[in-house]
């Protein structure tokens, strides 16, 4: 049989793509439909978040936190606060601890609810994604009433958080979690198990335990390539050793381990630890101050600090360095979604143009989080 | 019926099962960085590692914060291979790969991690301030130091010798400066777009 | 038709001067764009609103409600906003090939609706090869995709084009093979012919004729859904992949054209398997003979009813298969076609076959079985709605004008 | 593929197909819940936003001690107050005190260290404006000085002098 003469083709998506999950440009290389590559180009979001840093007070860096991943703000706010309390030596009340993950772990449930949603509507199934939204909806209004803003939640402070519980919110909380197994239920039966759905994820983009590491994969990414890790388990830090939860990972169900579907399925699964964790969170809160009173002008130690925390997308580190004064010196946050980002260039070979669209999906990145 | 067809319907009693836990339990690990100073010290007798503690609470005088091991920067790959394959250390992730301006020189941070035996070090690199900043790559040992690599290269002028993309990642390529250095002006445009926004407050 | 350009000529002594060729040409030309102005365009535009409603109603949402009593009038107001748009033409298209396929595509669609039967009466051309007309005819769609696609200069254009060719193509071939088991079955080509080789109670369809031909719709059905781009087949337009496919250059008005095409299509769509497999406009006779007692135009409107509402049933399962699942990626679409949908026409066409010489008189028995047994999938069917109702706790609200 | 994969396959991609449809079609006789700002909502949006809600920011002059507690933990400079001695009086005035709305990026930061609560949030959410200069809110009148809040140091001398 002759050989084919194909022509490859450079095919431009983004920065405007509808599903590039933000402004991310991919240069992608193709034959047909099957590529050959795609290189990523990001920093169209890049907002020198880090270069704010130096300006600012350790107070006053914290609204700049909500916007490094404005899916997760609650997370970066708390990572960020940590890493100054670690460095300055501050140590802040049970019920400080507990409320902040209370709040991290709504926050959680809103980032994977969208990326779930998301997911469902790359591959084409518009529904589900509504669906997802409408719940999420919800959580955004109890995070607002807690804090008083739905996407840059600016809560947590260094020594604590900045408000206690509102009266009544905890039993709204525990409603709306109960309204959510069930409708996560029915989401499942609509599009976790749908067949097509299975077919348009298994085997597609899978990412060996080796390669995960090696990229410095993080979170439910790395949990999806069949790696336990889980620093809230592993390296526990504020309350989460009193609490009882399982490390949801991806099994290869259907399909090869560490492809597409099994990242999905793990972030299922995370929100419904999400869920087990808040509901013990309120049984066991503690009476307390929520914010210890801490100087007005903090001022940590000369030297440097890296704390990691599990974001939703993972492994969320912030690397803080001080040179005495009352501003941090540098502030630099590894995140999750960069590393994600750079494994698209190698795991895209030979996938087909719909595929790279439910990988990058899957890797739920999001493109302010890459640039910061 | 149908729900059965559905893998991920609640209850879901195997979600927690499967995977595998890379090493050993949280317990039994943990080498501290002095320990792995030692280590490296022992490996390598010719070079000159320099053990830094982390900062102390002036107060209560309590460690808060990351000590680090200093290492010249020719001997950082060697050195950070070793740290890779030797056992016992088995640093085999790169978690951070960062740099700093300290006005009289840079320093490049490595933060290592292990996921076999959990524990964690810092590295640094201590380079001249010099535009012509140079310190060998280490993506041979760790991909994922690629794009750290180069978004440090694009946001401080340091050079990653062997490095195989080093590219602008965040700015354009025709920008002009490296902004985390201490020392950098922002341009008052760019192709002619005004960086700047007339203040409302007077 | 012929009849009525006959009469006319009888009537009117301006048209006896005018050779008889040239009054059918002008007859067929007035009915057909009158077919146009008062059926195809209302109906495409129609069914957009209708088709938004109900997408946003599965979604939890409201969906257009602004234009016009309930939003109703939201195709209007889409539609004269289009045509006020400016017409985009990028400069680096090819300029002609451009203008022309949004025509293509429309024709190829608006031609079919020649031989489409509304009633027992109305037809425009009751054609003596009607469904294999039907099937040429839409493929002119295909040609017209693919020259927008290439036409337009844009990489995403040319692959949702190239999808689209291939998929359609691929297609046509299962669709083929389900329509020749009810050609077998009926022994015509003319759609009338089939519809009349049916009969008006369900168990007397072709569908439920015998087990084949019941599989046979579903390959049809699934078949048409991926000729018409819809979902699950949507990959030639495909947002979240090739931003809009093959009309991601087109604006305002040739815009129009192809939405206005996808629109109509599900009518066609519908029409098609209503006339082969769902009765077409049977009435019972009885019915008929009470209606013909009343006025000879009633049992005409009952036709086109009972034709409508079947259709627009089929309309409404379109969309909603839209709105529930995900899309194919364009290898699986192949391989669904040629693994699944191919090797089960031949099947069907061959069990068909095998069942006429067996049973040519057919066998109540089987129909009965058939029809019941789908009544009881449907009845099962409402029974889970329920339950997810019931499981979510779901408010409750039944009008579905909120 | 073995006879019962392919089997298996269409009778998975059909019951799940199934399943999917008869949850969709259940949503179609539920409550929608969309809300249809601005203009059909059944309350005013403003009266359903939780108290902490993070609007523009208000500055009640009657109770401000000109203390610069909120220019100062301001993270953007959006506060601008400007004091000045007045002769005539004998103390110090608020001779300016602007906020510059369009540049708040609402974090609350300048709330928290106001003692007497006088800078808060309203529920106030709808900025959008074709004139950012209408964003500017300016608490003194112009060409008029206020004079700031003393109620604390009176109620100590009081507390003293008792």
């Amino acid at each position: 049989m002759p050989e084919f003469r194909t022509e490859e083709m450079l095919l431009n998506m983004g920065p405007q793509h509808p599903s590039t999950h933000g402004v991310i440009r991919f240069v992608v290389k193709t034959d047909g439909e099957v590529m050959s590559c795609a290189v990523p180009d990001v920093g169209y979001l890049h907002r020198s978040i880090e270069k704010i840093s130096e300006q600012a007070t350790y107070n006053g860096f914290m609204p700049w936190t909500d916007r490094v991943d404005y899916l997760a703000a609650m997370n970066c706010n708390v990572a960020y606060a940590m890493a100054v309390e670690k460095l300055a030596g501050i140590e802040i009340e049970k019920r400080g601890e507990y409320l902040r993950v209370i709040s991290m772990e709504l926050n959680r449930i809103v980032s994977h609810l969208l990326s779930v949603g998301s997911v469902g509507m790359d591959v084409g199934a518009y529904t589900p994604f509504i669906h997802a939204l409408r719940d999420r909806e919800k959580a955004n209004d109890l995070i607002e009433e807690l804090c008083g803003q739905r996407l840059t939640y600016n809560y947590a402070r260094i020594g604590g958080v900045s408000f206690d519980m509102p009266v009544g919110w905890q039993a709204k909380v525990l409603a709306y979690l109960e309204d959510l197994e069930l409708l996560m239920d029915e989401f499942n039966r609509l599009i976790t198990g749908n067949k097509i759905f299975i077919k348009r994820l298994a085997n597609v983009g899978v990412i060996t335990p080796e390669d995960a590491i090696a990229y410095n994969l993080v979170g439910p990414n790395l949990r999806g390539s069949g790696i336990k890790y889980d620093l809230r388990k592993d390296e526990p830090y504020s309350v989460y050793p009193e609490l009882d939860f399982e490390v949801p990972v991806g099994r290869g169900e259907m399909g090869t381990l560490g492809d597409c579907y099994d990242r999905f399925v793990v972030r299922i699964r995370e929100m419904d630890q999400s869920i087990s964790i808040l509901r013990q969170c309120f049984a066991k809160i503690p009476a307390g101050e929520h914010l210890v009173k801490v100087p007005k002008k903090i001022r940590p130690p000369v030297g440097d600090v890296y704390i990691r925390t599990e974001s939703t997308r993972g492994d969320m580190g912030v690397y803080l360095v001080s040179d005495g004064s009352d501003k941090p010196y540098r502030v630099k946050f590894r995140t999750g979604s960069f590393t994600a980002m750079s494994i698209v260039e190698k795991a895209s070979r030979g996938l087909m143009v719909a595929d790279l669209i439910a990988f990058i999906a899957n890797l739920d990145i999001v493109a302010p989080e890459i640039d910061r | 019926m149908i729900v059965g067809a559905n893998p991920c319907v609640r209850p879901n009693p195997g979600g927690h099962n499967g995977g595998r836990h890379i090493g050993l339990p949280l317990q039994n690990k943990n080498m501290t960085p002095e320990e792995v100073y030692k280590k490296l010290q022992e490996f390598f007798p010719n070079v000159i590692f320099e053990y830094v503690e982390g900062a102390k609470n002036a107060v209560t005088g309590k460690t808060t914060g990351d000590p680090a091991i200093l290492v010249p920067a020719e001997s950082i790959l060697a050195v950070c291979e070793k740290l890779k394959v030797a056992d016992g250390l088995n640093f085999d992730c790169l978690s951070n790969l960062t740099a700093v301006d300290r006005k009289d020189k840079f320093e490049v941070v490595y933060h290592l991690f292990s996921y076999q035996k959990r524990h964690q070090v810092t590295l640094k690199v201590v380079l001249p301030r010099e535009d012509t900043a140079h310190v060998s790559t280490v993506e041979t040992i760790w991909p994922v130091a690629n794009w750290l690599e180069r978004e440090v290269y694009d946001l401080f002028g340091i050079r990653f010798d062997g490095h195989s993309d080093l590219r602008r990642i965040m700015l354009p390529d025709d920008w002009v400066g490296h902004p985390l250095r201490k020392d950098y002006k922002e341009a008052e445009d760019y192709h002619g777009i005004s960086t700047t926004r007339p203040p409302l407050l007077q | 038709m012929q009849q009525l350009a006959d009469k006319l000529i009888q009537h009117c002594a301006l048209l006896q001067g005018l050779p008889h060729e040239l009054t059918y040409l002008l007859v067929e030309i007035v009915f057909g764009s009158l077919m146009l102005m008062l059926f195809v365009a209302p109906f495409a535009g129609i069914i957009s609103w209708v088709e938004r409603r109900v997408a946003a109603r599965m979604m939890d949402r409201i969906g257009p409600n602004r234009v016009g009593p309930q939003g109703f009038l939201q195709w209007l107001a889409d539609g004269v906003k289009s045509l006020l748009k400016e017409d985009i033409v990028p400069s680096s298209a090819d300029s002609f090939l451009f203008r022309l396929a949004p025509y293509l595509v429309f024709a190829g669609m608006f031609m079919a609706f020649v031989s489409i039967p509304f009633t027992s009466r109305v037809i425009i051309a009751d054609l003596n090869v009607g469904i294999f007309y039907i099937i040429a005819v839409t493929s002119l769609v295909v040609i017209g995709i693919l020259m927008s696609g290439w036409a337009s200069n844009n990489k995403f254009s040319l692959l949702g084009g190239m999808r689209s060719a291939a998929q359609i193509i691929s297609y046509e071939i299962p669709a083929g093979l389900a329509i020749l088991v009810v050609v077998l079955m009926s022994g015509s080509l003319s759609l009338q012919e089939i519809i009349k080789a049916q009969g008006a109670h369900p168990w007397n369809w072709f569908i439920f004729d015998n087990p084949f031909s019941f599989c046979s719709f579903f390959i049809l059905f699934i078949s048409s859904l991926a000729e018409g781009n819809r979902t699950p087949f949507d990959i030639p337009e495909a947002e979240s992949e090739l931003v809009s496919g093959y009309s991601t250059e087109y604006s305002g008005m040739r815009f129009v054209f192809f939405y206005f095409e996808e629109w109509a299509n599900l009518y066609l769509i519908a029409a098609v398997g209503v006339t082969l497999f769902f009765g077409g406009w049977q009435i019972p006779p009885s019915v008929r003979e009470w209606a013909v007692g009343v006025h000879f135009v009633l049992p005409h409107i009952l036709e086109f009813a009972t034709f409508f509402i079947k259709a627009m049933s089929l309309v409404f399962v379109i969309i909603w298969i839209r709105w529930t699942l995900p899309r194919l990626r364009v290898d699986q679409l192949m391989a669904m076609c040629w693994q699944y949908l191919i090797p089960l026409g031949f099947v069907m066409v061959l069990g068909t076959a095998t069942w006429i010489v067996l049973f040519p008189q057919g066998v109540p028995l089987v129909r009965y079985v058939l029809f019941s047994g789908t009544l009881g999938l449907f009845g099962y069917f409402f029974y889970r709605v329920v339950f997810h109702l019931r499981y979510t706790k779901a408010e409750l609200q039944f009008n579905p004008f909120v | 593929m073995t006879v019962t994969e392919y089997f298996t396959n269409i009778k998975d991609t059909a019951t799940s197909i199934f399943e999917g449809m008869t949850i969709t079609l259940s949503h179609l006789v539920r409550k929608p819940v969309t809300i249809q700002y601005p203009d059909r909502t059944p309350r005013p949006v403003k009266e359903t936003l939780p108290d902490r809600f993070r609007g523009f920011l208000k500055v009640d002059m009657e109770i401000c001690t000109a203390c610069l507690a909120c220019m100062n933990d301001c993270p953007i400079d959006c506060i601008k107050i400007v004091t000045k001695k007045d002769e005539a009086l004998k103390e110090r005035v608020l001779t300016q005190f602007d906020i510059d709305e369009a540049k708040c990026m609402y974090c609350g930061l300048c709330t928290e260290p106001c003692p007497t609560g006088a800078i808060h949030f309203t529920k106030e959410f709808e900025g959008a404006t074709e004139d950012l200069s209408s964003l500017l809110f300016s608490f003194v009148p112009e060409n008029q000085v206020i004079i700031p809040y003393k109620a604390l140091k009176k109620e100590k001398e009081e507390t003293v002098n008792a």
